[in-house]
């Protein structure tokens, strides 16, 4: 179950799902603005986190359904090939995506953000940490989402000087390099979650590539890896780090200055809009008075967060987790 | 096969779904049923399979990625190469007897141990995979409904709706206890599981019998793999259907199948796998549990439900036979 | 140990209605048994009558339901072998109790291995087994793999470990029954030794003439009883049978002859595995019972499994009616009529906890099978044939055939093979722990079969066991054939002298 | 041990590093060197941990997840809690041994088989830590620096830095072998692996003897968690640890001790474990080889490594003794 609520289904309470693609720490703090959504609109929230991949997020679908929810908000795994689940459940309640988008569904909303633009927005504080031009390697758990692979293409794309087109794909084994040829991407390795492994990688690339300029982490725990593993080779400040989301580690990093940057979406609002949104729509409200603009995506920008930014976002971040 | 233990986790099975339906009254709602049905099918299967293997006293940790390449090559056959659905099917399910069968050799032949012959399986074939498909995720895109209607169609049995899987596990369940307990085979099989070299200086082909169970528990694994991309509609090479080899292996030792080999039987076996799922779909329905203890709980349960029994068997027989060291 | 040289005739040990139950089986029902010290005891008593139970008791490994035990007058309770051990009550064990991945000394000295500053002293372990192999006349080296040793090795190897307690109980359970006379005349030098400086040995064997010849008394079990003792003059074979069976025993079965009829298998060139240096010639004939002698490790066992398809010859050529492709499997030789009664029953013979019935129908179910399905009723058939054929005894065809006794799970590996009717049986040590009784029983069992026509190859340590039944003895010495005695050529010497290693 | 096993995995690993050497020039610096050291350091001191189960001829699948509980509840403790540095490291390490202790007794007392009892294990923990930070990763914040030494740290040794967790390797590994070759427990641990029964009518504890053999798996398991998390700063109790009791058996496996039972030796199972931190370096040094067929390629590697042997093995001793099965 969602951990606290109360006994199973009494009938009184609305419920409305919120189903993450996975467990990490940014799928808590999005729990977190879920549940505050759920108390200001008054209605009972079931947030299930997936560990083990389509299969089981496929499941807690059904037994969701199963539950009568009034609502479903979902990160879909793979939306493509997730179209058959996703019809089921816009069959049977409000659907609405948020993080990772399933445009060709009958989801009736997305809340979240462009992924391709949060990397655009990372590549170009890693472009901005070497003004002479210089290499970077990309740190990232996984490649198969979607939204992973879009992330990481902004990157790319801004990283190297070319202009922005989402449905460009790098081979992840490929070595682009600008047109003037002063910046280069000389790699892309993914740890499939192992944290030993995950800092391994930072590792082994800086011997690989000991001029390495910037180390790019693009899922939550990247960035603390590439920090414990600069520490080890002792090449902090040689080596600059451009982050991801806000791991305490990550925005210590940049308050330090050891990180030039992060970006940080908004996984609390991501939960905290979806529930209301759900909510709304189960009391027969419409998205516009809901205000979801035209094509029904709520974007929540996600933000470059710098030594002189981290402090205000530290304070906020608190605040929402009620710190 | 114990009767013993069957009727110990048949207990255990009914405990629990009353208990859930007690906490959740959504649980007994037909909908969830057909899902835990079909679920519970789905894994029964691969615990069949390795149920045929442990009784040879062997182990097999490969099937999880013997799913997972054959959950890959599925769609990516048909979808990305464009194979015909015959030719895919019969490569696929092909893929996964060949596999066995080459453990059964590496193990008999060469005389290396299960555990090692098929931990590199469970290495090999899932690095396979994700270098077949470059770690891209793999998907029907939709498509190929008529195909996915295996995994997630519904036949009407007198009135009800009942899963095809369910179907496709009942046919399988009713051929392995046909083989263990009425063919040559099924006498072959259990006393190559007792005392090798025994069966072998009674004629018994032992080396045959082997190979066979894990040709058997290959195939069974190619085919749960299939179904269960065509029920999920994708796969992800990295952890598609990584650790399900416990889940089966568990599910069969709940059931009363004895790792030291000589032993098994398929209702125990489909009880384990059916508990394993219930346990699942409980966490869900029922508040009071946080779902991310899920795995602390199938732990307890089944530490709890082997400890009992192996409690109850000495309460019931005292007797002092010393077990053979070893054995 | 020193008041073990006091009085030859002081009583050291002593139990009083021992009683024991297995489960359902009462093993024993209350025994008294008086070892004194000095003093050789042997104690017989047939298949299953309790012997082996009674001992376990005696060596602290089980704790008697009833009764009491005393050790020097003082009643003693062992909780563990370790105990009675410390007590100074040794027990060579029925069945070898070694670890094959341990060397000769560690083996010898395990569980109590001597120490120096919490590590290990090899210096004083290497000194301590030395001197006990010594004494059981075993050369080899302490620091070998004990797994490297032949069966016969292995046993005088448990024996020195027993020695090297310093006990004043030794126990030895079946000792002999893996040893040919030669290893076993050799250990009972050894045991007359020890009782000579004053310890007290248990003696338990099924092989009467031994005791005969050893013991100074002995005490026979029936059902788990004591039914009588014997010392001085009824110290005799027919005595000895009268007290275990309870009625006088036909004497010891001689066979006659018959006419050697077809050739069954003639085998030319013959070279294992375990002595390739040496190739084999020799005939069977159907009707003919022909024996193989030879010491322990002279490579009898790998002759007959050879035959039987278990092992792969380095070469060798075979012919007659019932030749087996030599190294093709067990299967293979099978079908030409050629079985093996293996020499270790428990490992070899058979499948335990698979029932009496699926024992005896192990073979035989492919060949009456409807296509991949088994004859449901064969099991309970043959069951039932086993009983008047060969005289087993048991509960019924579900049973599970651990709890037999040795000579009734050795009438089911003998008994399984009659279904296949088979031409050329290969019979090792088919009597090895069989008490007298059941013995003789095996023995007109091989009789009939041969004269309805079977042709028989038996490796035995027995002389006596051979000279009862054999047409022919093929006699081995290291793998290699020193000779071959026709009957009127039979007698201990003869055999022996070539048996002995040149 | 058999040093011919040994002298086997050892050319392999020289044929390796040879290869790897040739086709990256980096892979000899003193950095990727001091880097590999360290991280086969880590896990040589599970592998060596679960050589000792092995030795008994049980199996200890938990190893990953007692990582997992003790590499989230350190930096829990520490940080969120803000307990005491001895008291903490008392209590994880201690949970290691107990833990252990706990498995050998179910197998002992009750009977149960260890691949059960440490599967449970396996989820148990796991959920178990899961539970305890509901999910969210812990990490030091850089703090606690002189702690994360103990992993992260170098000492002058004749003028190389040499890894602080190698020396942690050495003293564990020294104690290990003078244990096994040494003690008279060592003596126990084969003779009760391979015979438990002879061993047990020898006056062998043997209970006691496979219990402490857990206990030590269990302990080494919890210093093994404690230096991962020092090392790598942070750990996620979702994947944490997992699957690196696989490792660590195939690492001794590899390294010649026989799942069987009654064998072990030191100096193999690390020589295992550092091959396969080497091919794990190797595919991300040299271009040729992609990184996500890591699995497939040390799969290979080890089915390879275990089928030579076995098979110089047979070429060498051509002795006809055909073992008895199930020893
Ligand atoms: N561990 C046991 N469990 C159950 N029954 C047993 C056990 N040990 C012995 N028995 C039974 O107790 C009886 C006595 O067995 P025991 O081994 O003492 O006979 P024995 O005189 O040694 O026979 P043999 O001459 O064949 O060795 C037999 O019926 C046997 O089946
Ligand atoms: N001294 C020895 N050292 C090592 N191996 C031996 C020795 N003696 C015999 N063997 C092994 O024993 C086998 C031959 O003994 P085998 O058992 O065939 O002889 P046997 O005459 O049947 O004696 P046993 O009474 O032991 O059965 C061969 O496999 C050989 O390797
Ligand atoms: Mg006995
Ligand atoms: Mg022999």
């Amino acid at each position: 179950g969602g951990g606290e609520g109360a006994p199973a289904t009494a009938p009184a309470v609305t419920r409305v799902a919120f189903i993450t693609n996975g467990v990490a720490d940014f799928w808590t703090v999005a729990e977190a603005g879920a549940k505050a959504g759920a108390a200001e609109a008054g209605v009972e929230v079931l947030v299930l986190m997936p560990g083990r991949g389509m299969e089981e997020q496929k499941s807690m679908v059904e037994d969701c359904l199963t539950r009568q929810v009034k609502g479903i908000a979902i990160s879909p795994i793979d939306p493509p090939n997730q179209q058959a689940l996703l019809a089921e459940a816009a069959a049977a309640c409000p659907l609405i995506t948020h993080d990772s988008d399933a445009p060709d569904s009958e989801r009736l909303a997305y809340v979240g953000m462009d992924n391709y633009e949060a990397g655009w927005m990372a590549g170009e504080l890693a472009r901005e940490a070497l003004p002479e031009g210089g290499s970077a390697a990309i740190f990232i758990g996984r490649l198969e989402q979607d939204n992973a692979r879009r992330r990481r293409q902004g990157v790319i794309d801004a990283f190297l000087g070319r202009s922005p087109d989402a449905t460009r794909f790098d081979d992840p084994d490929a070595q682009p390099a600008s047109e003037d040829g002063r910046y280069t991407l000389v790699g892309t390795y993914t740890d499939q979650f192992d944290f030993a492994r995950g800092k391994a990688n930072v590792e082994d690339a800086l011997n690989r590539y000991p001029d390495l300029g910037v180390a790019v982490g693009l899922f939550g725990y990247n960035p603390p890896l590439i920090l414990e593993a600069l520490k080890g080779a002792d090449a902090l400040g040689r080596v600059q780090v451009v982050g991801f989301d806000e791991d305490k580690a990550t925005l210590e990093g940049v308050r330090s200055g050891t990180i030039v940057g992060t970006v940080v979406q908004d996984p609390y609002a991501y939960g905290r809009e979806s529930v209301r949104i759900l909510a709304g729509l189960h009391a027969g409200q419409s998205l516009a008075t809901l205000g979801v603009p035209e094509g029904g995506v709520l974007s929540i920008p996600a933000r470059k967060i710098t030594a002189s930014t981290v402090e205000a976002f530290q304070a906020e971040l608190d605040r929402n987790l009620g710190r | 096969m114990k009767w013993g233990k069957v009727l110990g986790i048949t207990l255990l099975l009914v405990a629990v779904v009353l208990a859930t339906a007690a906490a959740s009254e959504v649980f007994l709602s037909g909908r969830n049923l057909e899902n835990v049905v079909r679920r519970s099918a789905l894994f029964g299967i691969l615990s069949i399979g390795v149920a045929f293997v442990i009784a040879t006293g062997g182990i097999d940790l490969s099937i999880g990625s013997i799913i997972c390449l054959v959950g890959v090559a599925t769609p990516w056959l048909l979808v990305e190469q464009g194979w015909s659905v015959p030719v895919t099917l019969a490569l696929v399910l092909g893929t996964g007897v060949v596999l066995g069968l080459l453990h059964g050799l590496l193990i008999t032949r060469l005389g290396l141990q299960p555990f090692v012959v098929t931990l590199c399986g469970l290495l090999l074939y899932r690095g396979a995979a994700r270098g077949l498909v470059n770690d891209r995720s793999q998907g029907f895109r939709g498509e190929f409904d008529s195909l996915q209607w295996w995994a997630q169609g519904e036949l009407p049995v007198l009135g009800f709706g009942v899963p095809v899987p369910l179907l496709v596990l009942i046919a399988v369940a009713l051929l392995a206890a046909v083989v263990l307990n009425r063919t040559v085979y099924g006498r072959h099989l259990l006393a190559t599981g007792r005392n090798e070299e025994a069966a072998r200086l009674s004629g018994v082909p032992t080396e045959r019998v082997i190979v066979l169970a894990y040709g058997i528990c290959g195939a069974l694994s190619g085919l749960g793999g299939l179904l269960f991309v065509l029920d999920v509609g994708s796969a992800q090479p990295v952890d598609f259907g990584s650790f399900y080899e416990l889940y089966a292996i568990a599910a069969a030792v709940l059931g009363g199948v004895s790792l030291r080999g000589g032993e098994a039987g398929v209702v125990g076996v489909l009880v384990g796998a059916t508990l394993m799922q219930v346990l699942r779909n409980a966490i869900i329905l029922v508040d009071a549990i946080p779902s991310h203890i899920e795995f602390a709980v199938i732990g307890l349960v089944i530490l709890g439900g082997v400890s009992a029994d192996e409690l109850v068997q000495r309460a019931v027989a005292r007797r002092g036979r010393s077990r053979p060291a070893g054995s | 140990m020193t008041e073990v040289g006091k009085g030859a005739s002081s009583v050291v040990l002593e139990g009083r209605g021992l009683a024991k139950a297995f489960g359902g089986v009462q093993a024993l029902k209350g025994v008294d048994l008086m070892a004194r010290a000095g003093e050789i005891l042997a104690v017989v008593g047939e298949n299953g009558a309790g012997k082996s139970t009674l001992m376990r008791i005696l060596a602290g490994i089980h704790a008697p339901d009833a009764g009491e035990l005393r050790l020097g007058g003082e009643p003693v309770r062992f909780d563990g072998p370790r105990e009675a051990m410390a007590a100074g009550i040794g027990l060579i064990h029925q069945e070898l109790c070694l670890c094959d991945n341990l060397s000769v000394e560690e083996n010898i000295l395990l569980g109590r291995e001597p120490r120096r500053g919490g590590l290990l002293d090899r210096r004083a372990m290497r000194r301590r087994a030395l001197e006990v192999l010594d004494r059981v006349g075993l050369q080899v080296d302490p620091a070998q793999r004990l797994g490297a040793l032949s069966l016969g090795a292995q046993q005088l190897v448990e024996v020195a470990k027993a020695l090297s307690l310093n006990a004043r109980v030794l126990i030895f359970d079946e000792p002999t029954s893996s040893l040919t006379e030669r290893e076993a005349q050799q250990l009972m030098a050894v045991v007359r030794g020890l009782a000579a400086s004053g310890v007290a040995v248990l003696w338990i064997s099924h092989r009467l003439a031994e005791v005969v010849s050893l013991a100074d008394r002995a005490m026979a079990l029936r059902d788990g009883a004591n039914s009588g003792e014997l010392r001085g003059a009824e110290l005799s074979r027919d005595g000895l049978v009268r007290a275990m069976v309870g009625r006088e025993l036909d004497h010891l079965f001689v066979r006659e002859p018959g006419e050697p009829g077809e050739l069954v298998l003639k085998v030319t060139g013959l070279r294992t595995e375990a002595w390739p240096g040496y190739s084999l010639d020799f005939e069977v004939h159907a009707g003919e019972v022909v024996g193989l002698a030879g010491l322990v490790g002279a490579g009898r066992s790998e002759v007959l499994e050879t035959l039987a398809g278990v092992r792969v010859p380095v070469a060798g050529h075979v012919e007659g009616s019932a030749a087996p492709p030599l190294g093709a499997g067990v299967g293979a030789a099978v079908e030409r009529g050629v079985v093996l009664v293996p020499e270790d029953r428990a490992r070899q013979g058979l499948v335990t906890g698979l029932g009496v019935g699926a024992n005896l129908a192990l073979p035989a179910c492919q060949a009456s099978a409807r296509g991949p399905f088994r004859d449901a009723g064969q099991e309970a058939r043959l069951f039932s044939r086993s009983v008047e054929q060969v005289g087993l005894r048991s509960a019924g065809w579900q049973q599970d055939e651990r709890s037999l006794s040795g000579g009734n799970q050795q009438k089911i590996v003998v008994g399984k093979w009659l279904e296949r009717s088979p031409r050329l049986l290969l019979l090792d040590e088919p009597t090895r722990g069989v008490d007298v009784g059941a013995k003789a029983e095996f023995h007109q069992l091989f009789d009939r079969l041969a004269q309805e026509g079977a042709g028989i190859l038996v490796a035995s340590g027995e002389m006596e066991e051979l000279f009862a039944l054999c047409d022919r003895i093929l006699v081995l010495a290291e793998g290699r054939l020193t000779g071959t005695l026709e009957r009127s050529e039979f007698g201990e010497e003869r055999l022996l002298a070539l048996a002995t290693p040149a």
